[in-house]
């Protein structure tokens, strides 16, 4: 098949016509979004806004990852589902949603709860990641895996009325080397003891809340993604915490860089391959036995 | 004690910490300027001072675990993460605003 | 028809159960909501994710104000719409979306563009109002038109990689009462030279740009309603500003109180529901002509 | 001039105004302390500075009008409004933080 003369469709420059006069994105930054292949690891509060934005912008693919049901109880927040698809799974329900609002990208289920000897093969295929899960298990384990595999992670979390947002593993250097970002043990490197962690099910969650923060991954992402590889000058490392009912709403905070003895990205890292796929890191004994309540916000 | 011999800082709790001091989100603190054994207050023991005088709630294990603030808080100096400030050692200074915020997972 | 001994539904107690659970929200609050009638004028970029965000949480009625058409242009941000309703109008567009969200909420359309004339009629009977429109003449109109009726306001705008956001008449006292929040003509009391107004269409706009702005209006919007009449102190003005490649992205800035000789909310108030209804007051002009190319964000 | 004559600010634009300034958002800035008739730096003489030494763009009218900031500009004093700060009147302060900002109306 010979090259066209034109980089996109025709249909798509009228849909993406706005982002594309932008220097921001520009033509080479929407042929960067279609070539890439993104994840959204959680199908919920956070999940749903950003997929629909990442969708919307017109990524190349996106995977999503979720082995949950629509429960009516998702709806204040969980803005792709509807009432009539409850006890649907939660990533067919999105795609039926995604798939209405941009036919040009690519759906890849994934229906299953993320494990340590899935997440190397659910993931390798991937460009970059995002963690919209709800436990302390699953983060580590997405971190853990996006180091392993080269990946940059957006991560961002929500209860009540406070939200949180990292970018971290950017740039995703290998293991050792101390020019890559933080990742996720190297700002936690002790899980919080179990009975410390509060679900979106006993908290509570105001919408908009978890929204925001879905929002911004998708943001972040498309930051990452359209990015000149020239302009390699990545910005330091970060947490945005968000508070509803605080002034300012939004704080900016500068993190810590690759911890010199993260047991994931350092030159000491214990987290391999092998180590992972062989069962030996036990992520829930690691993070104690805080019992999901299998309602991803 | 006098005002002399106290330093004027800003306390923040985030991420649902506030639950354990009171309910509110921040405080205007005077801190002794010098620790137990006269040496210049650091963070170390401003988190000694919160769990001593300011924390009613009695479960101190979801602040202060082994001596030292329980894994999943980060603690923030003048919006920077303390790693890059020198962790608990740092010596507290007039006027800084130091938060306390505790991980979310919910998502 | 007898009171019941429940407030809410059994089913609304399962579907808001994770804000009802929260101090903020709790069972007053869902009944506030409830109460709730929010006029959402302009379905574009702002105006989908506040409107899916409000009817998620469940307001009793929410009004929706455009009339434009769905294009394919704005696909990639304005996500309540879908490739298959192209051409459709944007209010019934969204509420079909809406109504698949949460059936509980009553859905007012009003499919026209507001004018001086209709002004005052399309909003007097709702609570509070969102601007989520895209020229200066409208923002002028729905400001002083929310002054004359005494409704707060939740105002937004975008543009490429920026955002603003302000909470007006808040409270909403009648004019010349200096208690009152400040208006939009308080913030700016006199319109920008045409030639320095840039629309989404000529100048871009980056999709989660305008989502994060109109998920924080349905949040400001939210605060709004379920707080306690008693806890009558208002958060002092203020104006967020969002940047998405600046560090930090978001800051909150003080804004000045009410003008002692603005037009619209002072003691010398020369707009009033005669002078708009009359024509007397012509917003086009005022604005100069700025042609609105029929592009909602 | 010697750096003793000048005030050290930080000035920022925002909503797209930085088109105006070679796309640059924030300057580091000297500014002379004293304006042309010896009166102490304030706003006023501080955007008169701006549109004579610091804009390339030759359309002054989309940031001056009438001798002061075109409508629909937003000034900003360390974060607050400037009519909370006294307006043009306002004499800059060695660094503040002042901040044009373009009003938005797409939406
Ligand atoms: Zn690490
Ligand atoms: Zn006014």
């Amino acid at each position: 098949e010979e090259p066209s003369r034109w980089p996109l469709e025709k249909n798509e420059y009228k849909r993406y016509g706005r982002q594309l006069i932008m220097p921001e994105v520009g033509l080479q930054g929407q042929l960067r979004l279609k070539k890439a292949r993104i994840l959204v690891v959680g199908v919920g509060g956070l999940g749903c806004p950003a997929a629909a934005y990442l969708v919307g912008a017109g990524v190349g693919t996106l995977g999503l990852v979720d082995d949950d049901v629509v429960e009516e109880s998702n709806l204040h927040r969980q803005i792709l589902h509807s009432t009539a698809r409850v006890g649907m799974t939660k990533v067919q329900s999105a795609m039926v949603a995604l798939n209405s609002l941009n036919p040009n990208v690519k759906l890849l289920p994934h229906i299953s709860r993320l494990t340590p000897d899935t997440a190397i093969s659910t993931f390798k295929d991937y460009d970059l990641v995002l963690d919209c899960t709800d436990t302390p298990t699953s983060r580590y384990l997405i971190s853990d895996t996006c180091v392993l595999l080269r990946k940059t992670l957006v991560s961002a979390s929500a209860l009540r009325i406070d939200g949180q947002l990292m970018v971290l593993n950017n740039p995703p250097s290998p293991p050792g080397d101390t020019t890559g970002g933080p990742c996720y043990r190297c700002v936690f490197p002790k899980p919080p003891p179990p009975e410390s962690v509060v679900s979106c099910g006993d908290g509570g969650i105001l919408g908009p809340v978890v929204g925001v923060m879905g929002i911004l991954q998708a943001l972040e992402a498309i930051k990452v993604l359209t990015q000149t590889p020239a302009a390699s000058s990545v910005d330091p490392p970060s947490l945005i915490l968000f508070s509803a009912y605080s002034n300012p709403m939004f704080r900016s905070v500068r993190l810590r860089n690759r911890k010199a003895k993260c047991a994931a990205c350092s030159a000491h890292a214990t987290v391999t391959p092998e180590a992972l796929e062989s069962g030996s890191l036990d992520y829930v004994q690691f993070c104690g036995s805080v019992v999901s309540n299998n309602d991803a916000l | 004690m006098s005002n002399d011999d106290t330093i004027p800082i800003t306390i923040e709790f985030s991420g649902g910490l506030e639950i354990l001091f009171s309910n509110q989100k921040k405080y205007n603190l005077p801190l002794p300027f010098k620790d137990e054994s006269g040496e210049p207050a650091n963070v170390a023991f401003l988190v000694r001072h919160l769990c001593d005088n300011v924390m009613e709630d009695p479960r101190k294990e979801l602040f202060v675990l082994d001596g030292t603030v329980r894994p999943g808080i980060l603690v923030l100096i003048n919006e920077a993460d303390w790693e890059l400030e020198g962790e608990d050692k740092y010596e507290v200074q007039k006027g800084d605003h130091i938060m306390f915020v505790s991980t979310l997972h919910g998502g």
